[in-house]
C-alpha cells in the first residue's frame, strides 16, 4: 500500500540538504506553506535558492528563512512588498542574489521545467532590462526572449486536501504557483488543512494528480477559511 | 480648465470597455474603473493569482484571505467565476485572451512604449510582477496617470527615459488633461478638458500632437 | 447580459469559412464533436485544415468531412487507424496532405499556441525522420527540437456541461484536447449535453473557464454515459 | 531450449516493476504486463490520453466509451484515480515523472535506439502517437518483443535499419529468449531461457554480447 502523508512536518522536510533549490508556492499570503517554511528554518539547511512569486514580508515565512540567512538566492517576480524588510536588508547588504523574472515568465519557465522543455521563446520581457544579453528572435513578425526552465530540488506547496496516493485539491486564489511548482521539483512536499480517504476526492476535480507530490503532512486548520 | 479627478476619470475608462470584456485592472488606481462598469452588465475581471469573475471588496466579516487580488487586498467571486493556476492565468494574459489591460505608468511613450516598473534610481529594489506580461499580452493596453509629474514633467514622452516595461504595445493613454491614441503614427488627442486647447496641450506636453481623425 | 448559448448546430458554426484551420477535440471516440463535424459538413465550408489526434473512421466525425473533399490538410498525431479508409484513400490518391506529429509535441504546440510563445524547444522526435530539417540545440547535455506553435481558427470542442459564460467542465478520458484547443484557436465553439445555470459549476471544479470558449451549443444525451 | 510464452514473459516484466510506480504500458503485448502486477499493491498505470489510476477492463455491460484507454480498448477508473487533459498528460510522460514505460518494438539497438513507429515501407502510411514522447521521457524504457522476427533476423542490432522512435533510451529489453540490460556499453545479458547459452545466444543474434555484471 503506497501512503505519502507523513505524521510531521520535520519528517516531511527531512531530505532537505544545503544548497537545495526550493520553489515555495503562495501569492501574498494565500497558499504559502508557512508551517513546512518554519520546518525548513528548523531543519538548518542553508545556501538555499528560494524560487517564489514573493520573498516574504515581516518575520515569517520566506522572510524568516531569508532573517536566519539561509538564502542565497532568490528567483522571484515580486520581491519588494510593504513589509519584505529582511530581504531587503540582505539585498541591500550584498549578501543575497536576486533573480528578477516577469511573473509570466515565471510560470511557463516553471511549466517548461515540469514539462521537460529545453527552453521556450517567450514575448514577455523582449526589450527591456530583464532581457538584457538573452537571446532574441524574430518569429512571424513579434519578437521573443529564449528564456530557460527554472527546476527546483524541492518544491513545498500549500494544499486544502489530499488522499494518500497525493492527489491534491486547492482553495479558491490559494492555488496559484502550486500545481505548476508540484510538476517542476524532483520532491514535492504538501501541507494540507485535510487527509482525506482515498476515493473521496473526485477524480474529475483533482487538481494535481498524485504523480507529482512525493509526500503530504497534515497541518489542521490552517487554512485561510479557518484561521 | 478643469482637470479630471481620479473618480471621474476611471469612470472615462469605464465607459470604454464594453460589455463581456475580458479585462485586467492594474493595482492601484486602475482598480477603481471596476467601480464604474455598469452593475446590470457582464464583465469579467481577471485577477493574475488565478481568479476569473473577480466581484468587489467583501463586508469585513466576510474578507477571506485566500481571495485577494493582484494587489493582495480581499475581494469576492461572482456567480459564474472560476479559479485556475498560475500557468492558466497567464496563459490568458500572454496568449492575447484578455481584451483589455489597464495599468499605471511612470512614462509612456507616444508609439505605445510604457515604462511603470522601476524608476531607474541605482539604489531601488526592482520587483516586477505581471506588468510585463500584460503590456506584451493584453489585445488593448489602457494606460491611466496624470499627464504631468507632480514636478510638471510630461509623462507622455517621445522617447521613455525610465526602464521600459513593454515596446509599441500600449493603444489609449486616459490622462486628467486628455485622452489619446498611440501607435506607429504617434500620439493623436481623441478628447481634451473643458477648457484646454490643442494649442495649450502642445505646450504643457512639448509634443507635436494632432486630433485623432 | 452575457449569454454564449446558441440553438442550433448550424448557428454554432455560422461564422466558419473556406481554408480555416479547424483544431477538433477527441481521442479515438472520446470527446469527438460529432455533431459539430456534422454542422461543418452541412456549411460546406471547404479547403480546411483539420488537427485533431486523430483523422476519423468509418464514415463520421473527420472521415465524413475527408470524404466530403472538405480537407486539405491534416495535422495529427495518429491519421492511421483501423476504419480510417477515407483519410486513407484521399491520402493514398495524394488529395490530402499530412503533418504528422508526435502527440506529444501536437499537445506542446497547441499549448504554446495557446499560452503566446513562440517556440519551443522539445526532446521529443530528436533523431528522428520527424525531425528531419528542424533546427536542433543541445541544452544542459540534451538535445531537443525547435517546434513551434500551432494555431487554429476555430476549435471545435465536447464537453460535458457549460454555463452561458463558457464555462467547461468534462467527463473521464472525453477531456484530452479540449481544454488546450480551447486556449489555442481565435474561436472556440463546444457543444455539451447540458447547459447549467450560472454558478452551478463549482468555482474550484470547472476545467475550461469562459474566457477560451465562444459559443456553446446543447446536443442532449450524447455523451458516451447517456449513449 | 523453451521460449517464453507471451504469458510468462509479460509476468516477468510485471515482477521488475516496483509498487508504487508510475507505469505506462504501450498497446499490445505490454498492456497484458498490468494483469500480472499483484493485486494487493499500488500501481499507478498511465494512459496518455488523460488517465492516472487506470484499472482492469470492465464487465460488458459497465463499458463506457468515455473510459478508454491509449488502444482505445474500454478501461476502469481505480479508487483514487482521475482525469486530466493531455497537455497534463505529456508533462507527465515528457517530463520525466513516467517511472517505466513499457513498449514494443520493430527493432532495439544495442545503445538502447528504438524503433517502433514506422516500417520503413515506402508506402506505408505513417502513425506515431505518443510513442516518441515516451521514449525520451519516461525514465526508465522497457521494450518487450520476440527477439527473433519471424523470418528469423535478430531484433537486437548494432544499429537500427527501421526509421528511430528515439535515441538512446531503452534501458531493458524482454525477449523470449533473453532479458537485457542496454546502454552506452551495449547490450548485456541479464537472463536465458533455459537451454540457452551465451554462445548460442551469439550465434542467434550475431552480436558480442557478455553476461552483465
Amino acid at each position: 500500500m503506497i501512503d505519502k502523508t507523513v505524521p510531521t512536518l520535520e519528517e516531511a522536510v527531512s531530505g532537505l540538504y544545503d544548497g537545495a533549490a526550493i520553489m515555495v508556492s503562495g501569492f501574498g499570503e494565500a497558499g504559502v506553506p508557512a508551517e513546512l517554511i518554519d520546518a525548513v528554518v528548523d531543519h538548518g539547511a542553508t545556501d538555499l535558492t528560494i524560487i517564489s512569486n514573493n520573498a516574504g514580508t515581516g518575520d515569517v515565512g520566506i522572510a524568516a528563512l531569508i532573517k536566519a540567512n539561509r538564502v542565497r538566492k532568490v528567483i522571484a517576480s515580486y520581491p519588494r512588498m510593504a513589509g519584505s524588510v529582511h530581504f531587503e536588508a540582505r539585498y541591500r547588504a550584498g549578501d543575497l542574489e536576486l533573480e528578477l523574472v516577469p511573473q509570466g515568465n515565471l510560470a511557463a519557465r516553471i511549466q517548461a521545467a515540469g514539462s521537460g522543455l529545453g527552453a521556450i521563446f517567450t514575448p514577455t520581457g523582449f526589450g527591456t532590462m530583464l532581457a538584457e544579453g538573452k537571446e532574441t528572435r524574430e518569429i512571424d513578425g513579434r519578437n521573443y526572449v529564449l528564456e530557460y526552465p527554472i527546476h527546483a530540488d524541492f518544491a513545498l506547496v500549500k494544499a486544502l486536501k489530499a488522499d494518500r496516493w497525493g492527489n491534491l485539491v486547492f482553495r479558491k486564489a490559494a492555488r496559484n504557483f502550486g500545481p505548476i511548482m508540484a510538476m517542476a521539483a524532483k520532491h514535492t512536499i504538501v501541507q494540507v488543512s485535510e487527509i482525506v480517504p482515498l476515493g473521496e476526492l473526485d477524480p474529475e476535480v483533482i487538481v494535481t494528480p498524485g504523480i507529482f507530490v512525493e509526500r503530504v503532512v497534515p497541518v489542521p486548520g490552517k487554512s485561510a477559511a479557518a484561521a | 480648465m478643469q482637470r479630471m479627478d481620479k473618480e471621474t476619470l476611471a469612470a472615462r475608462v469605464a465607459r470604454d470597455i464594453p460589455e463581456g470584456a475580458y479585462v485586467n485592472l492594474g493595482i492601484g488606481q486602475p482598480t477603481t474603473v471596476a467601480n464604474y462598469l455598469p452593475m446590470e452588465g457582464d464583465f469579467f475581471l481577471h485577477s493574475e493569482n488565478g481568479i476569473l469573475g473577480m466581484g468587489p471588496a467583501p463586508a469585513d466579516e466576510d474578507i477571506d484571505w485566500d481571495l485577494i487580488n493582484a494587489g493582495k487586498q480581499p475581494v469576492t467571486l461572482l456567480t459564474g467565476g472560476c479559479f485556475f493556476h498560475h500557468g492558466d492565468s497567464f496563459t490568458m494574459m500572454r496568449g492575447g485572451h484578455i481584451d483589455i489591460c489597464v495599468m499605471g505608468a511612470y512614462q509612456v511613450s507616444v508609439h505605445g512604449d510604457i515604462a511603470n516598473w522601476h524608476t531607474g534610481a541605482p539604489d531601488a529594489i526592482p520587483a516586477v510582477g505581471g506588468a510585463m506580461d500584460l503590456a506584451v499580452g493584453a489585445k488593448q493596453v489602457f494606460v491611466m496617470m496624470n499627464l504631468l509629474s507632480k514636478t510638471g514633467e510630461c509623462k507622455l514622452v517621445e522617447r521613455c527615459t525610465y526602464p521600459l516595461t513593454g515596446l509599441a504595445c500600449v493603444s489609449r493613454l486616459y490622462s486628467d488633461l486628455a485622452i489619446f491614441e498611440l501607435g506607429p503614427d504617434g500620439a493623436k488627442v481623441i478628447e481634451m478638458v473643458d477648457g484646454l486647447t490643442l494649442e495649450k496641450l502642445r505646450e504643457l506636453t512639448g509634443l507635436d500632437l494632432t486630433m485623432a481623425g
